[in-house]
Parts: C-alpha cells; structure tokens; sequence
C-alpha cells in the first residue's frame, strides 16, 4: 500500500466539557492529527444512536462522543 | 500496665509544678500530639521514650513514670523538638525538671561525681584540679612550647591578668589529659594579638551541675566564674564549651 | 554566628572541601554528647542516640568532622571509633594552626595520617 | 454589559459614605489595546524575554508579553514592563513589529480614574503560604519538594509539564509521593499562623486521588501526613472515605524534617507511627500542603478602606453579619475574610452582594442598561440565503488553512449567495461589513468561519440582531482552536478539515430556523421556607431589597434551633441578637409570617409559583417567584453511650440548656468529659455534623473558665475547629482541658458503676487503656435534617444520601437548588454553625434578587419542544435530568397521551431527542436533522435532503 | 422633601413615638416610608402640621433634606393571613441592630445611594458577588490587580469531589 490509511471521525463534543477542552488545546497548540470532524452538542446525551450508527453506515470510519 | 483512673482527683501534680516555673508555662499544655518532637528527636526509642510521650505521660498525671525514667538523662536537650513543634512547647524543661526529681543521690554517677568535683574548689574543674596546679600546668606547657617553637618565644597564657579584655574558658579535661591541645589556642590568639587571660578561680568551661540539674550547684558554679571574670575586670568572657 | 564560622572554615580548609552535614545549623541533630549524656554513663543508648549523627557525618564522605566543643568531639570521636575511624574528629583550633603553617608535632592527636605529618612546625620538637 | 472590568489596576484613594463612595483606581498600562488585541500570540511568540511564570507557579517561562492563562478573562495580551525589554532597556520592540492588528501601544500611560459607587465589595483573596523561611522542609533546597500549589500546576494539562506527573528533580515520573499537612498553618512557633486553613486536608485528599489517576503500574503509594484530617463540609468525609478505601494512605504523624532522597532525587523523611516507632521512608516526591494567609496588600485595602483586621491580618467581621466591616457600605468575601473553601466563598460572595444590594436597594436600576434591537425581519419561509464570512484571524488561520482556497470552495456550497474573507472577522469594522452584506445581498442565514463560538457566539449574534435577522441564524465553525491551532504541521489536511467544517456549517445553517426567547413572567415575591436563622435572614434582606416575602414556619415560634444556643463561636451572645431578628421579621410590613405553617402543594416553575399553604385551620393560597428553603436540622438523639440511662448523660444542647439554667452542679463537678462523633462518622451517618467540635471546645472552655480545678476531657476522632475556631482549640488545651483521640473501631465505653460514669477509652500515645471518672458525659449527638419528603416531593428537588438538600453545584452553585428559583440556606443544607447560617440565608436573598429584579425573564432559545409526532410512550420522561418533562392527558378531544415540556425547566440538553425513537421531541438548534445534515456533510460532500 | 425619623419627631412633639406612627397611619400626617425605615415629608405640609399644633417649627432644619429619596412603594402590600394586623405593625421600633446599617451607627443617606457597586478582586469570590449585582440591576466595577481574572482557582488543577477540570 503506498497510501497511508487515513480514517474520517466524526467527533461529537459536548459544549460544556469536550469542545471547551478541544478550544484549550487549540489555545495549547496541543498538535493532534486532522482527522476528526468535529460537531458540536449541547450535551453527549442528545447524540441520538440511529445518527451514530448512520455515520458509520456512510463511511465513517470511528465515531467519538465525547462529554 | 493496668489502666489509669483520672477524673476524680485532681491528676498528678509534676506537670503543673514545670509550667508555673516555666514562662508562658512552657506551653506544655498546647500539645496537639502531632509528633513532629519525636520523628525528630535522636533519643526516641531509647527506653520505650520519645518526647511526645514524655509530655503525654506528663499531661496524663503519670508523674511516677514520668520522674522515674532513665530516659531524662539520655534526652541531651538539645532543643530539635522545639525547633518544629507548631506550638513551641518547651519539652527539655520538662525533661530538667524530670531529672531535678530524681533523688541527687540517685542521679547518673558521672555527672554527680563531675558536680561534686567543680563543687570542691572554685576552678569549678569536673576534675576537681586546684588553681596552683593549673596555673603550673599553664606556665610548664608555655615555657616548654616557647623554648622549643622559638617563633612563640614571645607568645603569653596570662594567668589572672587584670583588666584584660576576654576571660577564657578552658575545658577541665585538657589542662590533665591532653594540655598539648591548649596550644594551638594559645597560638591563634597570641596571633591575633588578644589581651586575654585565664582565671585560677573559675576556668573550667564546662557545668556539670547543669547537666545534673542541680539548681543551688548549678547557681553557685555560675557565680563563681562570673565573680571571676568580674574580679579581674575583663569584659568579655568566652566559654568554648 | 552560624554563617561566620562556615566562613572561617571554608578560609582554613578551602571552599572545596567543605561538606556542610543536612540538616545543618539550627536544624541539625545532636550528636548526642551533649546534656551530661556522655558522663551518664548509658554507653549504649548514647551510641544509638549517635547513630543519626554518624550517618550523616558518612553521607558527607568527609574525612573531617569538625566539632565545636569538647562534649562533641568525645562523643563524635567514640562514633567514629565504633564505626571504624570512618573519620577523624577536630577541634577547629587544630586545623587553623595548621593551615597557618604553626601547629607543632604534639598538636596534632586528632590529624588523620593524611595530615598527621604535613607542614609540621618545628618537629624536632616532638615529645 | 454592566460590568466594567479593571485590570491591572489598583486602589489609590476612596472617599464618601456607603451609598456614595468615590473611589479613585490607578489603571497600570497594559501596553496593549484591548480593542485591537485578538489573542492570537504572535506577540509572545516574536518575544524574546523569558520570565518566570507565576501562573504556573513559577516552574513555568511565560513571555514579557503574556496572557495570565489560556481561558483568561479577558483573553488579551499584556505587557509586563518589569520584565520587557524595551521599557527597561529601551530597545526591542519586536512584538510590535509583529503584530498583526497594531495593538501593542508603547505610549499607554498610567491613568487615575474617580469612579462613583454606592457600595464595596472587597474580595481580594488570599496569598499562600511560602515555605522558603522554613529550614526543616528543605524547600528551594530540595528540588522534589514542592508546594501544594506547584503540584496543582503540575497535575494540569495547562501546567508546566502538559500535565505528565514528573517530578523537578529529574523529570521522571514519581510513584510514592507524600504529602505534608498543616505547613504554615495551626503553628505559631515557624510561623504566626495559628488558625487551620480549612481548605488544605481537602485538596491534599483530592490531590491524592487525582494523582491515582495519573500513575500507573505497580508501587505506586500516596501518603498524607497529618495532624486531624478536616473533612468537615458537605460530601467531604465521603470523598475522605473514598481515599482512604483506596490507595490513599493517612498517617497521623508529622515528620521533623524532609531530608534529600540519593543523588537529591526525592526525599526522605523519619516519622513516629503510632506505636511510637521511628520510620524511615523514602518519596518520589514530598508536596507542602501550604496554608492561606491574607493577601500582602491587606493592610493597606483596610487602611484605605477604614475596615479592621483581626489578628491574622484577616478581614473582622461579626458572626450575626458575616460579610460586614466596621465602615458602613463596605463589605468583605471570600478568603480575605478568612480561609475558606471555594463553595463557602462562592456562598459569601452572594452574602456581600445581598448586603449591598439592600442598602442601594433606591437605586436598583438607574445606572443599568438593557440593549434594544431594531425590529426582526421575518425570514422564516424564505429560501435559505446563505453568507459566509471566512476569518484569517490576521495570520492566525491563514498561515495553516488556505483560506483563499476555503473561500472558493465555499462559493459552491448550495444556498450560498456570499463569501467574504477578513482578516479579522471579530472586529468593529467586519460587524458593519456582515451587517452592510446582509441587507445587500438578502443573507438570511450566516456562517462565521473563524474561532471558537465558546467566546465570540454572542458577538454574531448581537450583529445579526442588529442586522434585523434573529440571532439563531448565525453558525460559528471553528477553523483556529481546533484547526488551525492545532494542525500547523499539516497544511493541507487542514484546508480539506475547514472545506469539510465550512460545509458542515452550511448544510446546519441551512436547516436553522428563528427562534424565540421565550419570557416568563415574573412574580416579584419570595416565599421563604423555614423561619430559623437562615430564613428569617433571607427575607430581611429580600424584604430590604424592597420584594414581598411570606415566611412559612411549621412551628409556632420563628428562631428555630437559636433558641438553644448560647453564643456563637466568637462569643457574640445569641438570645438577644435572636429576639431582635425575630422582632424585626415579624414588625417588617413586607415580611408576611405564617406560623404553624405547612407547604401543601406547589405549581409552576421559576418566576410564577403557586402554593397552597396551611396555616392552623386555614388554607391559604399563595403566588411567588422564588422560594427560599431553609428548613433545618436538628440535634439528633443519640443510640449510644448509655444516652437516656442517667440524666447526667447530655448532648450538647441540653449541656448549654443546663447551664442557661444555672445549673450549680454542673460548676462543682470535678470532672467531665465530652465524647465526640456521637453518630456522625459513622456506617450511618458518614457524613461530619461539622458543629461539635467547636461546640464542645466553647464548653469546655465555659467549664475550665468557671472551674478551674475541673478535670475536662473531650475524647474525640479527629479535632475539627476549622479557620480561627482553632484559636479555641489552642485556648482549651492551654486552660488544661485534655484532649484524647479513639479511633472509629475502638470506641470509648460508658459504664454506671456504684451510681457513678465511667468512661473507658485508649489513649494511643502511652498506649494505656484509661478509665475517666465523669459528673457529667457531654455527647456530640450528630446533626441531622429535618424531615424533606414532602418538600422534596413538591418540588421535585432532591436530597443527598443523608438526606440533606442538594444544591445545583458543590462548588459553583452553592446556594441555588438544581430546580431553577429554588435556593437553599442553612442547616437543612449542611450542619453549620450561626454565622455560616446567616451567611448563606443572605446569600439565598441575594440570588433570590437576581429573578425578582426583573419583571420577565429571557430564557434560552435552545429548549426542547415536542412535535406532533409524539404519542406519549413517556420514554423521555424518566431520561430528562431535570424534570422538564410531564405526560399528559388529552381527554376530551383526541383520548391521546402526550408529553409536555416546561421550556422554564428545561435545559436544552437533548436526551430527551435523542431517547425519543420517533422523533417526538426536539431541541431547538439542535434538531436531529441539524445533526444528521452535519454527519452528512462531513461524510457525503452532498446535501442530503 | 424631608427625611425624618419617628422617634425624634415625637421628642420634638413632646409625644409617644406610636403616637406620631398613628399620624401617619391615620393619614393625619401625611409621609411616605422609605426603604431604611424612615419617612419622607413634605416640608409644607410638616409646617402646616407644626402649625396645626403650634409647635416651634425650627427643628425641621434638623432634619436631613431629601427632594430625590426613592420611596418605597407606599401602599403597603395587603396581608395575606392577616390574622393578627398588630404584630406587622409597620411602624414598629427602628433599627434595632442586625443589618449592617444598625450595627453600624446608623449610615444616613442622605441622597439617593448611586447605584453601582465596586468588587475589589476577580477571583471566585469577587466574580460571583459581580454576577449577582450586575444580573439584578446594578452597575459593577470591577478592580482585578493582575492582567486578569480568575484569581487562585484557574490555577487548580481540577475540584472534588467531582474532579471536575476548575475551570
């Protein structure tokens, strides 16, 4: 294979906990790879499980909910 | 040990008696049992003791453990345990007084003998010497050295000097055992150029009666060396002890 | 009082081979002699007692232990003895003398063998 | 908007008299232009002076040109002229040269400006302790010794170390680590410090668990050395339990002395265990548990202020008005006042914000502002038209993403009608722009490509409302903090990152809709539960801030447990101070008391309660916006100890009740003796009753002082006087009472020998079993709440595993309930002594004034909303955490369940969307299909519809 | 307008203080309370008052002068028990030492108080005081020494016993 594998994330973050913390390490420059998408939630809890599976279905390759 | 009965009668006295001695009552009441005093103290251990429960024991009334350890007389009272406590409680008084209780009959043997002795005459020697055979031992330690090391042909070890500036303290050991030691002292000062002097009365260092914790003894042993510095003038008086 | 005599010390024996002990100056452990302790005549709690002081007298790798006065040069001296004269024990007086170049051969009880016959002044006149 | 803040900035001179002080306060130069500064950091980047950072405690390097932190408010750069190189050499200026937007200005002078206030709260904090001048711990000398402070730097991501354990010595990471209790505190031999810190056994105990998180492997070992472990506040003794069942050890010792480890790697200590042994034992790493002292510049705030310190250097004020000083309008909070704990700071900060609220009550409103927007454009219906608006954040964005490439990219995107590309998309001048676009080219939905919504979301807004469009029209897409900032090495997968975030943005603005915010109707009434110290404080002060209160007691005088005390910790008497309050309460014309009183049902939510209340024979109904719910607690009786068996066996309150009545006998005793943790700390009740040990120390002092000869011994588990309450402590000890501690598994015995008490227990420092003769047995009986089921019940609050009143956040939200318009005060809280009481009673008062200040309420628009695909399964009801949601029934017309929920309830979380299965609840801007669009986005490059 | 306490105006009258209170009460006086349990007067009508029971009108100069003081909504708020209207007597004894006012010597206002508030520190504490006044109605100045707020709490690590991140 000459191509690396690059996978495609879908990364839901909740916007108290997770995108507060993904906002700081962007304040950090915390350096992380480019792969996630992220979507932000009002909570990890609103990410309905059929969306979850959908992504998946589409070709995500990993899904994060993050809160 | 059974159990100890308090409550009833007002508890042992030893304590109380040490604090109204002691300013601020040495703070041997403020005790929080933290034990800083005993992790530090080189002593705990010895004899089942450290100093936190020594002043336990103290607080609890238990004056009969507390005034008959030989453990008083292995605390050096070096102070340690005052340095951290957070109250600043004055544990080697406690442990002075400890010793004070004890019959002076029953006191450790070497330190009453090394009392008796700087009691006996007013060099206050732990050895007992006499001020003749000080002051020779000075001369004949002198003379020898100015004669041999003629670059201190000129050096002195005055004896009685009036109105010299230090009055120097000599430890009673070295005179006896080991005068040769006194030497380089000699050199440094007469060096330096020091208006110093001994005293016949008065020169030991050291303070036996102290350790013994024999207040009359101790008292009279420091009135004679200060009589002695007072008498021949001097304004300061070292003590390498 | 603390600092004075370091500088003393470090002038006589050269900055360089002074090891100050941890804990040091007002925090230092007692060596144990003091108190009337080395006349009480419990040997063998006083050498425990010492134990402390001699561990930190050997994590200094000092060849010296310089000692104040003469309670604590008996008691640091009877440690070292114990320990197998893992140092040597003087007074202060002694090492200024000899690096002043005028400590005589007489002076020098408590030198190690590896000062006991240097710069000696005036040995012909030991006794 | 009706904070204007400060920095850098300090007091020079106040004048005047509470309602009208002027207070002149010297601005320092920042050297940057807060209006231009963008936070991007090229500044520092380009700067070439390294400082240490005293943020992270000094182990860090932070520029002369510096943000104090990361999330710092506000998030602009300053210019630190003791350390900049161009003010104190007179050259460099290289920040200037690379900043972006011009911000840095070198001329910026120090100015004085006069400001006119009618009150003051000071609050400035506390300074740690420095260990530095203490020889014993080796601090400076011994470089795996730090403080408690350090530590915390070096536990966080934002630390020195990203938030990698290592130790300083050698930057491996440390696997036995200990930590050393009470270092500056409850000592006045090193230091001048004899009162507790309060806060230190906590964050030790957290620090430990913390740390079990971050070290893994085997021989990994936390120790805490201490004196008396204080986990006296609520949930606290569990969190202490919860370390101690791990591997959290506690010793109760203090070592002498922190010796260096080998090679000055870690440390060594010698400590005495309890039998007396000396340890040796060696550490990774020794952490100082440094105590709080007050602020350096305290002396000079008082003398400023013309307010008094206590002996401490702390800020005095009295237990019946805690947050107040000897210079009318001017009050003190958090730790300046004494050291306290962030929810107790939190509390007090609210009491000073009553206090001044109720003197300046006059003038509430006159020099505040509300913004008005010009009327909405409706855009409802209208096809999406789409503008977005692509940000370079100068270079911030544009160095790493394309944004040339992005904004061609964006063109494509369907409904797109404009793109836009500005270097700085925040500023003054772009808001004209988007607003000048919208009405040019009909945008009826925006997409700002820029930073992160967490700051700037509201800015846009407060644009497209300015712009006629309503605010929920607007996307932010965050292409620099978790973009560009954090993919600079890898340019192009970045561009492809915010294509894909742009369009993501696209495909959900899309589907964005107006919303509404909807306003509640406020009922400008309190209803306060409970007519102790805490309540009746509470409606004082909502009565001094000019709102009606009903005051509901279920007994049939107010006062509540006041009544059975004598005084408060600082020897202020209670019974009068108490008939006073009560004399006040029941003469104040807006207080409307209702003895025996009983709550019987409650409807409505935050600003429109309504309650049915009954009082002796009649019901009445009462209409309210808030509720303050101050119900109590009480001395509990006790099931141990020979209790009940002989009249001589007391708790406290019946100790203090016997002395109110001179009881003569109590005086002649020859002896008595206190036991502690009289069911608290126990398998029962684990919680700490936080009272007694104060309690008992005052009456044992009350004791020695009549009676010296008296033999007093309080037997107790851990001493527990917290902050200058050990001053007490000290005082008891010094008047010879003797204090014994037992342990949880080896309790004291009671026995009645011959018609006399006997109280045997161990005394663990000479390790001798003692058996102490008592006139009288004094018994720290646990605190325990007064019964909350129907309260609870009503308003669907909830209480903690003992049955005390939740708030809605330990720390943050001490005194709101988690049911919005609730506030909660006093004992039925958490056991607390008078002052706390009162503090927290004004503290409701003050939180209470927020809602009633107004006569509508804005909520949020983000709600959920149920559609009319619901047909009532109720699955969300149990889900929702909040208890928004209700089933209903619709009887009379379709015979169909539904949900209904309450938008004053709900907080717009999305369980309830994403438990539903078929799509019968909503959450405003949150839709399913908002989030399947973004999904779809990322993942299909085309628009599903 | 004239700012007046009830019981000094009873010593100048020579009177019970309930006595002035029933005045007021019965509309004989007409004054309307204000928030620190004082009462506004208009100074005509405490002339005509003092005329009516000819009474040396030269202590009113004593009085503090207030032609802008917020009144408290006058009409006093109908009791809902009602059951016993004496012990709400709303002009019951003043200020018998709680609040910080009484403890403090009495503060006389004798102007409208400006309504803005300074917090000195921008640490937890000072911010939560800053929320709450701002959010009900008052102007808040804000005094934070350093280049920001957040004082000694952005500095921990996290808080328990949630081990929540503190910021």
């Amino acid at each position: 294979m000459s191509e690396k594998f690059e996978p495609t994330i879908i990364g839901f973050l909740c916007n108290w906990c997770a995108y507060a913390g993904a906002d700081l390490a962007g304040v950090s420059r915390l350096q992380y790879p480019p792969n996630m998408r992220p979507i932000r939630v009002m909570c990890s809890g609103m990410v309905p499980a059929d969306i979850v599976v959908n992504a998946l279905e589409q070709g995500a390759d990993g899904v994060m909910v993050m809160g | 040990m059974a159990e100890i009965l308090l409550g009833r009668e007002k508890p042992g006295i030893f304590k109380d008696k040490v604090m109204e001695l002691l300013p601020e009552g040495g703070n041997l009441n403020a005790c929080l049992t933290c034990g800083a005093c005993s992790s530090g103290c080189p002593a705990t251990g010895l004899e089942d003791m450290d100093p936190k429960k020594f002043l336990r024991m103290a607080a609890l009334g238990m004056d009969e453990q507390v005034t008959s350890t030989p453990w008083v007389w292995m605390c050096t009272m070096c102070r340690r345990c005052i340095h951290v406590c957070p109250m600043e409680i004055d544990i080697p008084q406690l442990v002075y007084y400890a010793r004070q209780s004890w019959p002076r009959d029953k006191r450790p043997r070497g330190i009453l003998a090394s009392c008796d002795l700087a009691l006996k005459n007013d060099t206050c020697s732990a050895m007992g010497t006499n001020e003749e055979d000080f002051e020779f031992v000075v001369e004949d330690v002198l003379d020898e050295y100015r004669e041999a090391q003629p670059e201190f042909a000129e050096m002195k070890a005055p004896v009685n000097k009036q109105g010299a500036e230090f009055f120097f303290n000599q430890n009673s050991r070295e005179p006896v055992t080991e005068p040769d030691e006194m030497v380089p002292l000699w050199k440094i000062l007469h060096l330096v150029g020091a208006n110093w002097t001994y005293g016949t009365k008065g020169w030991a260092a050291e303070n036996y009666c102290m350790f013994l914790a024999d207040d009359k003894a101790w008292k009279h042993i420091v009135e004679t060396k200060a009589k002695a510095v007072e008498d021949l003038g001097c304004k300061v008086w070292l003590n390498t002890e | 009082m603390a600092e004075d005599l370091r500088f003393v010390v470090k002038k006589v024996v050269g900055e360089e081979n002074f090891v100050d002990m941890y804990p040091n100056k007002s925090n230092n452990y007692c060596c144990g002699g003091g108190g009337g302790f080395l006349q009480s005549g419990y040997a063998e709690e006083r050498h425990k007692f010492g134990q402390i002081k001699t561990d930190q007298i050997i994590a200094t790798k000092a060849d010296y232990c310089i000692t104040p006065c003469h309670n604590c040069h008996a008691q640091v001296h009877d440690l070292a003895e114990i320990h197998d004269h893992a140092w040597n024990t003087v007074h202060l007086w002694t090492l200024i003398c000899l690096s002043l170049g005028i400590l005589g051969p007489n002076e020098r009880a408590y030198l190690g063998d590896d000062l006991a016959g240097v710069a000696v002044f005036h040995p012909e006149s030991e006794m | 908007m009706n904070v204007e803040l400060l920095t850098l900035s300090e007091i020079v001179d106040v004048e005047g008299d509470a309602g009208n002080f002027t207070i002149k306060v010297k601005k320092k130069s920042r050297y940057v232009d807060t209006d231009k500064c963008i936070a991007c950091g090229l500044c520092a980047e380009k700067c070439p002076k390294k400082v240490d950072d005293e943020f992270n405690a000094n182990m860090g390097k932070r520029k002369a040109i510096y943000i104090k932190y990361g999330q710092s408010v506000p998030l602009k750069y300053a210019i630190d002229p003791d350390n900049c190189i161009y003010l104190t050499r007179g050259k460099c200026r290289a920040c200037e040269k690379f900043c972006p937007t011009g911000a840095i200005n070198f001329d910026d002078k120090e100015e004085i400006v006069s400001i006119n206030v009618g009150a003051v709260i000071l609050a400035p904090g506390f300074k740690a302790f420095d260990p530095s001048g203490l020889d014993c711990y080796g601090y400076g000398i011994i470089p795996d010794v730090v403080t408690s402070l350090e530590y915390e730097r070096m536990l966080s991501a934002g630390g020195p170390f990203q938030g990698h354990l290592v130790r300083p010595s050698d930057h491996t990471e440390p696997k036995k680590i200990a930590w050393l209790q009470c270092v500056g505190s409850r000592n006045t031999n090193q230091c001048k410090n004899g009162y507790c810190s309060n806060v230190c056994c906590m964050y030790a105990i957290k620090q430990a668990m913390v740390t079990s998180e971050h070290l893994s492997g085997e021989g990994t070992e936390q120790s805490i050395f201490y004196m008396d472990i204080r986990s006296h506040g609520k949930e606290f003794e569990r969190y202490y339990e919860n370390a101690r069942k791990g591997d959290v050890q506690f010793i109760q010792a203090r070592p002498h002395t922190i010796d260096p480890g080998k090679n000055n790697n870690g440390v060594i200590m010698r400590y005495t265990n309890t039998e007396g042994r000396q340890i040796v034992k060696e550490f990774d790493l020794a952490v100082l548990s440094v105590g709080l002292e007050a602020p350096e510049d305290a002396p000079q705030l008082a003398e400023k202020f013309k307010i008094e310190l206590n002996h401490y250097g702390f800020a005095k004020t009295k237990d019946f008005n805690p947050v107040s000083t000897i210079r009318p309008g001017v009050f003190v909070t958090g730790a300046f006042q004494a050291p306290k704990d962030i929810p107790q700071s939190v509390t007090e900060a609210s009491t000073a914000a009553a206090e001044a609220a109720r003197i300046l009550s006059a003038s509430r409103g006159s020099l505040t502002k509300t913004k008005t927007y010009p009327p909405e454009n409706d855009v409802k219906d209208q096809v999406p038209s789409i503008g977005v608006f692509i940000c370079s954040c100068g270079i911030n964005i544009a160095n790493t993403v394309d944004v040339h490439a992005l904004a061609e990219y964006a063109k494509d995107l369907p409904y797109v009608s404009f793109v836009d590309n500005n270097l700085f998309t925040c500023s003054a001048d772009t808001q004209a722009i988007i607003a000048e676009k919208i009405k040019e080219h009909k945008l009826n939905r925006i997409v700002i490509a820029a930073c992160t919504p967490r700051t700037h979301e509201p800015l846009f807004q407060d644009t497209l409302k300015e712009a006629s469009l309503n605010g929920y029209l607007v996307e932010m897409v965050n292409i620099r903090n978790q973009n560009s900032w954090v993919h600079q090495k890898e340019p192009e997968k970045a561009t492809q990152k915010a294509k894909d975030q742009v369009w993501m943005g696209v495909a959900r603005v899309a589907k964005n809709y107006p919303l509404d915010q909807i306003s509640v109707n406020v009922v400008r009434k309190a209803l306060v539960i409970g007519g102790g110290l805490a309540g009746m404080n509470s409606a004082l002060a909502l009565a001094d801030q000019g709102y009606d209160c009903i005051l509901i007691e279920n007994n049939d005088r107010l006062g509540g447990n006041a009544w059975f005390l004598n005084h408060t910790y600082k020897g202020e008497p209670i019974r009068p101070m108490l008939e006073k309050i009560i004399d006040k309460v029941e003469n104040n014309e807006k207080i409307n008391v209702i003895k025996n009183a009983q709550l019987l049902s409650v409807q409505g939510s935050i600003g429109n309660f309504s309650s049915e209340i009954q009082a002796d024979n009649e019901k009445i109904n009462v209409n309210y916006g808030v509720a303050v719910v101050a119900t109590g607690a009480k001395e509990s009786r006790p099931a141990e100890y020979m209790y009940g068996k002989d009249d001589r066996i007391m708790t406290h309150l019946e100790f203090d009740a016997a002395v109110r009545n001179n009881n003569n006998e109590i005086k002649k005793a020859k002896s008595a003796v206190f036991i502690q943790c009289v069911g608290s700390r126990d398998e029962k009740r684990p919680y700490c009753s936080r009272v007694c040990c104060t309690h008992a120390v005052e009456s044992a002092i009350f004791l020695k002082t009549v009676n010296p000869e008296m033999n007093v011994y309080i037997l107790y588990r851990d001493m527990r006087t917290y902050g200058d309450r050990e001053d007490l402590y000290k005082k008891a000890r010094d008047l010879g009472v003797l204090f014994i501690r037992f342990n949880r598994n080896d309790k004291p015995e009671v026995s009645i020998e011959n018609n006399e008490i006997y109280v045997k227990v161990y005394e663990p420092v000479v390790q001798l079993p003692v058996k102490l003769y008592a006139d009288f047995l004094i018994l720290a009986a646990a605190i325990v709440p007064n019964k909350n089921d129907e309260l609870v019940e009503l308003y669907k609050c909830g209480v903690n595993q003992d049955g005390f009143l939740n708030e809605a956040h330990p720390k943050l939200k001490p005194v709101d309930m988690p049911v919005d318009g609730l506030f909660v005060a006093g004992m039925c809280n958490y056991p607390k002594p008078v002052d706390e009481s009162i503090a927290q009673g004004l503290a409701a008062a003050s939180r209470a004034g927020v809602i009633l200040s107004r006569d509508k309420m804005k909520l949020d628009a983000i709600k959920s909303m149920v559609t009319d695909k619901c047909d009532g399964c109720a699955l969300c009801v149990d889900a929702c955490p909040y208890n928004a949601i209700k089933l209903e029934h619709d009887s009379e017309k379709t015979g169909k369940s539904y949900v209904v929920s309450d938008p004053a309830l709900c907080r717009g979380c999305g369980i309830c969307e994403a438990t539903c299965p078929k799509g019968g609840i909503i959450v405003h801007g949150f839709t399913t299909e908002q989030i399947q669009a973004q999904v779809d986005a990322a993942l299909t490059n085309q628009l599903i519809y | 307008m004239i700012e007046i306490q009830i019981g000094k105006l009873a010593e100048k009258f020579s009177v019970h203080r309930n006595t002035v209170s029933n005045w007021i009460k019965s509309g004989k006086l007409a004054a309307r309370p204000t928030i620190a349990k004082r009462y506004l007067i208009d100074e005509a009508e405490l002339i005509r008052f003092c005329d009516q029971f000819d009474i040396p009108k030269d202590f009113i100069g004593e009085f503090e002068k207030n032609d802008n003081h917020f009144a408290q909504n006058s009409s006093v708020q109908k009791k809902i028990s009602g059951k016993n209207p004496l012990k709400q007597n709303p002009f019951a004894p003043e200020q018998t030492g709680v609040n910080t006012r009484q403890n403090n010597n009495e503060v006389t206002m004798t102007d409208k108080p400006t309504g803005s508030v300074m917090v000195v520190g921008g640490g937890i504490a000072g911010m939560q005081a800053t929320l709450d006044l701002a959010e009900s109605g008052y102007r808040v100045y804000m005094i934070e020494k350093s280049a920001g707020i957040g004082g000694a709490m952005a500095q921990l690590d996290k808080t328990f016993p949630t081990n929540d991140c503190a910021m």
